[in-house]
C-alpha cells in the first residue's frame, strides 16, 4: 500500500506548489496562533474558509475513511501535506478540536451513525466542535470534574460548568466529560463521556476576557439542559478512559488525527530578524554582544526541541530514560516559547510599549500579544509546574509531592 | 555615602518619613486597583479631582524651591509619594510633571522659571516628548528637527510616548539644533499646530500621543539655555530612572502581595496551592529581588545628584527593579493558573506597567551596559 | 558612658593604625576563610597566635566586663575594632564558637564560676571551643536530636555522635545539646544543655574530608562518657531554648558577642581584578561585553547585601514587611558568594583546571577552594531551600509545605 | 542533515549502536565509582590492564582507516565508547591518543602516518600539548617557540595539562615556527630533555603535566605536514568539542543517577526528600539540560565534518552539555545535604570533572561567542 519514495517525492512537490499558489493573502489583521486564539468573528470566517479550501483541495483527512468524507489514502501522505504546512507557515487548521480530539475518537469508537453524522462537517469545518473537559475549580484535577449529567429514562439533564471552552459561541458540538454517578467509589468511575450538541436550551456560552484583551475562550454554562442518551460515547462510568484516550489522541501520542497543523509557534529566526530591525545607540541590535549571546541560547534551545524529535526516534538513544523526551516536549516547548516571545518584547526598545492596534507597533503587536498568550501553554493542559512533578514521578522514580 | 567603617548609608528624612506616611494612606484610598481598571475604560485621559488633590497635598512642588512656590526639597522625598502610588498602578502625570521642571530647573532661563516652576506648583500638567519612532534609548538619537528663521524656531518631525500630552499645558521636546541637542518649551497654543494622535500602548492605564511636529513654529525664547541642554537631558535620565525605580518596586511590592493573596486561598489536589515549594519559592525569590531594588532605590534617592554616584546608584536601581517587577508580574501570572490567562486578574496589569517601565529610559540590560562602561574600565 | 565623636574618631584612627601595623605577613600557605576550614595544624596555630595578639592589644572582648577577662568598654569601640578589621581583611578570630556562642551564652546565663573558669580562656584563644548540635540523621532537624546523656547520680552519661564540629581536634571544649529525658511529651522537653570537657574518656573526634579534599569538620562519637552535672546550663531538659538563644547569638541577632569578625567573604572586587587578569583570545576578559553584563550584576548584588543591611537599620523602610531583610541575609549572601566563587572560577579559562597546591594556580587555588566551601554556607545552618521555607511562611505568610 | 521536510535528522549507524552497548556494559564493570576514587590514589598514571582491554576491543583505531590497522569507522562511533565511560568518571587516555591520531590522519606525512597511526591501533598512548600558561582558549595564541637549526628545531616555553605525558609514547605540540603555527610530533626519546612536572588538577581521575621544553630538539621531519598544520589544529579543536560533550553527557546521566539515588531514600522532617518539590524540580531541569545536550551531541556525531553545520554543532553540543553538567553536579551537591560537602559523596568527582571539561577547549560562554560569530553576521 505505502508509496514508493518516487511517489512521495512528486506528491511533495505538488503539495509545495499548491500551498504556494493558493497561500491566502495577508488579511490586513493580526491572525491568531492557534484556535484559542480565535476573538473575532473575522479571524474566524478567515480561518474556516481557509480550511475549507485545504479540505477541498484533498490536504486534510487525507488518510481518514472515504466513506465519512476522508481521503482514503496513506498517512504518509498526510504527514507531507501537514509538514508542508508547517514550512510554508500558512494559517492553521481551526476546526482543531474536531479535527485531532473528536474525529480520531469517534473513528475509533464511535458507531457508524456518529460517522457519518460528524466526520464530514469536521474535515471541512462545517461543524465546529468544542471541549468540555476543565471546570473553574478544578483547573488541573480533571478526574475531579464536578458537571453532573443525571440520567432521566433516556435522557441526560446537564447541569454545572465547563471553562476554557475556545470557539464556543462558533461550536455545534462538544466532547464532554461529566459525573453520572456520584455514588462511585472512585472519583473515576463515576464520569461518562458526551458527544452533545450545543446549541440546545440550557446552555450558555458566555465569552472571557483574556489577559490580552482579546476573547477566545468562553465558560459554558449548562442549566437542565437535556441531551438523548445516544450522545454517550464508550460505556456510562467509563468516562475517564475515553478522556484518557483522546487526550494520547491530542498529544498526537497516537495516531488517527486528520492532519494539518494546529499551532503556529514563533521561530527564533524571526526574532533574529527583530535584532536586526531594532536600534541600540544608533546601531543594530544585533551588533550587541550581550544580546548575540542570548540569541544564540535561544538558537540552540529552539534546535533542541527539533532534536529531540529527532533522537526520540531512535530507540537504543532513549533507552537509558524511556519516555523521557515525549514526556517533556510539552513542557520545554511551552517555556521556550514564553522565553523567546518575553526576550523579543525586549529587544523593541522603548517600542516594546507599543499594543497591538497601534499602527507603528513592529509586526502588529504580534510578539506582545503572543507573550501574553504563551501562558496558555505554560498553564493550561498541567501546568509548566505539574509537568516538572509528572518528570520526576515518571521519568525519574522520585516520590509524589 | 558611606560611614565611618566604610559601610553604604541610606539618607532617610524626616520629610521622606513624613511624606512615604501620607502617600501610602492616600494611595490605598483613591487608587484600589478597580479604579484603575476604571480609569482604563474612562473617556476623560485625567481623574481631575484625585490630580486637584495631589497638587493640594504640594506633591507637584515637592523638588521645586520655595521661591517657586514649592516646598524646597528634593526628588528623594518624591520617591517617598511614587512609590506607593506605583504600588496601586495609578497612572498620574506625577512622574512627567516632575521631570518637565527637573528640566527648567537645570536649564531654564530665568524668565522660563518664573512662568512655569509656580504653575506647575498649582498643577499644571507637563508633559515630556524624547522618543522618536527608532524606539532607541539614546536620547541624542534624534530625528525631530528645529530650524531657526528669524526669531522663531520651525520644528518638524515626530515623538512618541508623550503621556498625557492632551491633558498637559507645557510639553519639553528634545530637538537637534544646528546639529546639537536642545530642549523647547512648547505650549498649549503652541501646540495646536501639532498632529496629536492617541496611541495603543500596553500599560492601558497610560494616556499615549505621537505628535507630529511638522509646521509648528515657536519663538527663539522658549529654548532651554543651550550651553546645559545635555546637562538637563542627563537630569531628566537620571531622574526618570530614579522615579521609575520607585514606581517599579511599588508594583513589585502591590504584585507579590496579589499573588501571596491567591497562594493562600485557592486549592488545588486538596491542598492550598501556597504549599507547594514549586510557587512558594519563587515568590520569595520575588521578594529577594524585590528587597534588593527598594534598598538600591533610597540609596540612589538618599545621594540623588552626586556627580558620579549619584548617576551609578540610579541605574542600579531602575536595572534591579524592571528585573524585580519582570519577574515577580511574570510569575504571579503564571501562578494564577488558569485566572491568571483571564483580563480579570490584577498580575497582567503589573505584567503590563512592568513593561512598559522597562521600555522608558533603558530596560535592566541597557543600564548594566552604561554601568559597565563606567564601572569597569577605571583600574581599581 | 558612651563615648563622643571625637573620641570614636580617635579610637578609629588608633585601630587602623595598630592593624596596618601589626597584620601578619603572608604565611606561605593559604589561609582558611572560616574557622569550619581549618584544616591543618600550621593553619591552625597561625590564627591562634593572631587572635590572641589582638586580644592582647585590646581588641577583642572590648565590652565584655573586666573582672572575666574582658576590656570593660563600650560596645561601640568593639564594633569599630571589629569593623576595621573585616575592612583591612586581616585573618579572623579562629576561637569562633567560644567568641559568638559559648561565650555570650556564659556571660548570659552562666554561674559566676563558669564565668571565671571559661571567659579568659576564649578571648585568648587558650581553650578552643567546638559545638555539638548536628547529629548524622537529623541534619535540618535539630530539635530531634538523639544524642543521650543520661543522668546517673551526679554525672550525666553520654553516649551517641554529633557531626560537623570544626576545630573538634583543636577543642577542649563543647557546648552540647543532648537528650536527658527519653519520656518527656515533647520532643524538645527532653532535651537539655552542657558546656563539656572534649579531653575526657570515651570522646573520640574523627576527622571527616570536605569536598574540597581538605579537612576541618569532624565526627564526635561518644561512648559511656561521663561529666559531671555541674556541666549543665540552664535547667534540665529547658535545652532547646538554650540553643535557640544560643543560636540567637550566633546570627548577632541580639549583642553580646566578643566581636572580631569569623569569616572572610569573597569580594567583588577581588573577581574584577581576575578579569582584567584572565586572558580571551589574547585580550584581557574584562573587555569582553557578556562578562562585563555578568560582573555589572555581581558588583549590584554584592552591593544590595550592605544596602539591605543599611535599609534595615531604618525603621519606616521595613515597615511593610517586618524581618524580611533580617531572615534572608543569610540565603542571600550565601547564594551570592557561590555564584561570584563559580562565575571567578570560569573567568581562568584552561586555568580553571587548576587546584590548590599547583605552583600556577591562580592565586593558589584560593577560588577553586572557596567554590567548593561556599557550600557550607547553603547547606549547612539550615539549607537555602529550607532558608525559602522559613521567609515564605514567616515573612510571607504562605501555607506550609 | 534534514529530511525532506527540513527537520533534522540524527544518523546513528548499526555499530554506533553496538558499540554503545558494548561500551556500556564494559564501563559499568570496569569503572564502578569506587574504581575511580582507587585511581585517584594509585601510584601509577595509568591502569594497564583496563587500557589494554580497550585496546583489544579495537576502540583506539575506530576512527583510523583499516590500511593503518584500524576499523575505518569515524568519530560518530567514538562518541558511543566515551559518553558511558564519561558516565562512570573513567580518567583514560582514550580521548586524548584519538584527537592525536586525528591530527595526523588530517596533517601528517606518509611517514608519519605509517608509524605512528598502526602503534596507536596497538595502544600506544599519545598526549596533546596545546594549553599554555596565559589558559586562553585560543589555541592560536602561541609562546612555545620552534627555532630551526638546521634540519632539527629546538624547541623552547611551557605547555601546561599535558595529561598522561609520562605513558605517553608520543606528544603532539603545537608551536610557533617563524610566526605561523606548527604541530611537532615529540616521541619518547625526544621527551627526554624535557622538565615534566606533574601538576595538581581539580578533576582528580586525570595524570596532568606541565612540560618545559627549554632546550628539546626534534628532527624536521617530525613536523605535521606545514599547510595542513591549521586545519590539523581545527580538527582537534572540533573533535575534542565532539568528545568533551560525550564525556560529559554520560557525567550528566551519572550524577542525577546519584543524586536521584539520594533523594529516593534520605528522609528529613520525617519525609522522603525527593517529594520536596525544591529538590525534585530542579532535578527534572537537569534531565531536560542533558536531554537537550544529548540530542545535540549525536547531531552533531552524525554529521562531524561537515564544513560549516558540522563546527556549529560541536559547539553547540559542547556548549549545552558543559551547562548540563555544571549545573547538574552543582545542584547534586547541594542537595545531598551535609553529605554533599563531604568527600565521600560522589556529586564532587562530578562537579570537578565538570570544571576540567569546562576548562577544556573554552566553555559554554565562549562557545556561544564562537557561535554568534558564525551565525549572526550572515543575512538569514
Amino acid at each position: 500500500m505505502s508509496p514508493d519514495k518516487q511517489d512521495l517525492d512528486a506528491f511533495r512537490r505538488e503539495v509545495r506548489a499548491w500551498f504556494e499558489k493558493n497561500r491566502p493573502a495577508d488579511p490586513g489583521f493580526l491572525l491568531p496562533q492557534s484556535f484559542m486564539e480565535v476573538g473575532t468573528d473575522e479571524q474566524f470566517y478567515f480561518l474556516r474558509d481557509w480550511q475549507r479550501k485545504v479540505y477541498d483541495a484533498g490536504y486534510l483527512g487525507m488518510a481518514w475513511p472515504k466513506e465519512y468524507g476522508g481521503g482514503g489514502k496513506s498517512q504518509t501522505l498526510q504527514d507531507i501535506a501537514t509538514r508542508e504546512m508547517v514550512r510554508q507557515k500558512v494559517p492553521f487548521m481551526t476546526n482543531t478540536i474536531g479535527l485531532n480530539w473528536a474525529g480520531p475518537l469517534i473513528l475509533n469508537m464511535g458507531s457508524e451513525d456518529q460517522k457519518n453524522a460528524y466526520i464530514k462537517g469536521i474535515l471541512n469545518a462545517e461543524d465546529i466542535w468544542c471541549q468540555g473537559f476543565s471546570e473553574p475549580d478544578n483547573g488541573s484535577d480533571l478526574g475531579n470534574a464536578q458537571l453532573r449529567a443525571e440520567p432521566d429514562g433516556k435522557e441526560f439533564v446537564l447541569n454545572g460548568s465547563k471553562i476554557w471552552t475556545s470557539l464556543g459561541k462558533h461550536a455545534k458540538y462538544m466532547i464532554l466529560l461529566a459525573r453520572t454517578n456520584l455514588a462511585a467509589t472512585n472519583k473515576y468511575e463515576g464520569l461518562s463521556f458526551f458527544l452533545i450538541p450545543m446549541k440546545i436550551a440550557g446552555i450558555d456560552v458566555v465569552p472571557i476576557r483574556k489577559l490580552t484583551g482579546e476573547f477566545g475562550f468562553n465558560q459554558t454554562f449548562f442549566a437542565d439542559a437535556r441531551i438523548s442518551e445516544s450522545c454517550l460515547i464508550g460505556q456510562e462510568g467509563g468516562g475517564w478512559q475515553v478522556a484518557m484516550a483522546t487526550l494520547a489522541f491530542e498529544r498526537g501520542a497516537v495516531g488517527g488525527q486528520a492532519g494539518g497543523h494546529s499551532m503556529m509557534s514563533k521561530e527564533v529566526s524571526e526574532v533574529v530578524r527583530l535584532a536586526r530591525a531594532a536600534q541600540r545607540n544608533g546601531h543594530p541590535a544585533i551588533e550587541d554582544p550581550v544580546i548575540r549571546d542570548r540569541l544564540v541560547q535561544l538558537i540552540m534551545e529552539e534546535r533542541s526541541l527539533a532534536l529531540n524529535s529527532a533522537r526520540a526516534r531512535i530507540k537504543p538513544l532513549v533507552a537509558e530514560r524511556p519516555g523521557s523526551i515525549d514526556m517533556s516536549s510539552k513542557l520545554a516547548g511551552s517555556e521556550y516559547q514564553r522565553r523567546l516571545n518575553q526576550f523579543a518584547l525586549s529587544l523593541q526598545g522603548a517600542n516594546a510599549a507599543y499594543y497591538v492596534g497601534d499602527k507603528n507597533a513592529y509586526e502588529r503587536g504580534q510578539w506582545q500579544r503572543s507573550y501574553f498568550n504563551s501562558f496558555s501553554a505554560t498553564i493550561g493542559g498541567g501546568t509548566s509546574e505539574i509537568q516538572h512533578n509528572i518528570i520526576g514521578e515518571r521519568v525519574l522514580g522520585l516520590p509524589k509531592s | 555615602m558611606w560611614d565611618a567603617d566604610q559601610r553604604p548609608v541610606i539618607k532617610f528624612s524626616d520629610e521622606q518619613e513624613q511624606l512615604l506616611g501620607v502617600a501610602t494612606n492616600f494611595a490605598r484610598d483613591k487608587f484600589p486597583l478597580d479604579r484603575a481598571r476604571k480609569r482604563i475604560a474612562a473617556s476623560e485621559d485625567l481623574d481631575r479631582s484625585v490630580w486637584e488633590e495631589m497638587v493640594s497635598l504640594g506633591w507637584l512642588g515637592i523638588a521645586i524651591p520655595e521661591e517657586f512656590g514649592g516646598s524646597g526639597l528634593g526628588l528623594a522625598e518624591v520617591v517617598t509619594v511614587v512609590e506607593p502610588l506605583g504600588r496601586h498602578l495609578a497612572g498620574t502625570p506625577l512622574v512627567s510633571t516632575t521631570l518637565v521642571a527637573q528640566a527648567i530647573l537645570v536649564a531654564g532661563t530665568p524668565a522660563q522659571k518664573g512662568v512655569w516652576l509656580p504653575k506647575i506648583c498649582q498643577g499644571a500638567i507637563a508633559a515630556l516628548a524624547l522618543v522618536e519612532p527608532h524606539g532607541d534609548w539614546n536620547l541624542k538619537h534624534l530625528t525631530v528637527q528645529a530650524r531657526p528663521e528669524g526669531d522663531r524656531l520651525v520644528l518638524s518631525g515626530i515623538k512618541t510616548f508623550v503621556t498625557d500630552a492632551l491633558s498637559a499645558e507645557l510639553v519639553l521636546v528634545s530637538v537637534a539644533l544646528a546639529n546639537a541637542q536642545a530642549l523647547v518649551l512648547l505650549d498649549k497654543a503652541a501646540l495646536g499646530a501639532a498632529v496629536i494622535e492617541r496611541e495603543v500602548v500596553i500599560d492601558e492605564t497610560r494616556r499615549s500621543y505621537r505628535i507630529k511636529f511638522d509646521g509648528v513654529s515657536v519663538a527663539t525664547t522658549n529654548l532651554l539655555q543651550p550651553s546645559l541642554s545635555a546637562a538637563a537631558l542627563k537630569q531628566i535620565d537620571e531622574a526618570a530612572c530614579l522615579l521609575l525605580s520607585a514606581e517599579m518596586c511599588g508594583g513589585a511590592s502591590g504584585v507579590i502581595d496579589t499573588v501571596v493573596d491567591y497562594l493562600k486561598t485557592r486549592k488545588q489536589f486538596g491542598r492550598l496551592i501556597g504549599s507547594y515549594q514549586a510557587l512558594k519559592h519563587p515568590v520569595v525569590d520575588a521578594l529577594l529581588m524585590l528587597d534588593a531594588a527598594r534598598s538600591h532605590l533610597y540609596y540612589a534617592a538618599g545621594i540623588f545628584g552626586d556627580p558620579i554616584e549619584g548617576e551609578l546608584a540610579v541605574r542600579m536601581a531602575k536595572a534591579l527593579a524592571g528585573d524585580a517587577l519582570t519577574f515577580a508580574s511574570d510569575r504571579a501570572i503564571q501562578f494564577h493558573g488558569g485566572f491568571g490567562f483571564t483580563y480579570d486578574c490584577d498580575a497582567q496589569l503589573y505584567r503590563r506597567r512592568a513593561i512598559w517601565c522597562e521600555a522608558q529610559h533603558g530596560d535592566a540590560a541597557h543600564q548594566r551596559r552604561k554601568l559597565a562602561d563606567m564601572m569597569l574600565d577605571l583600574q581599581t
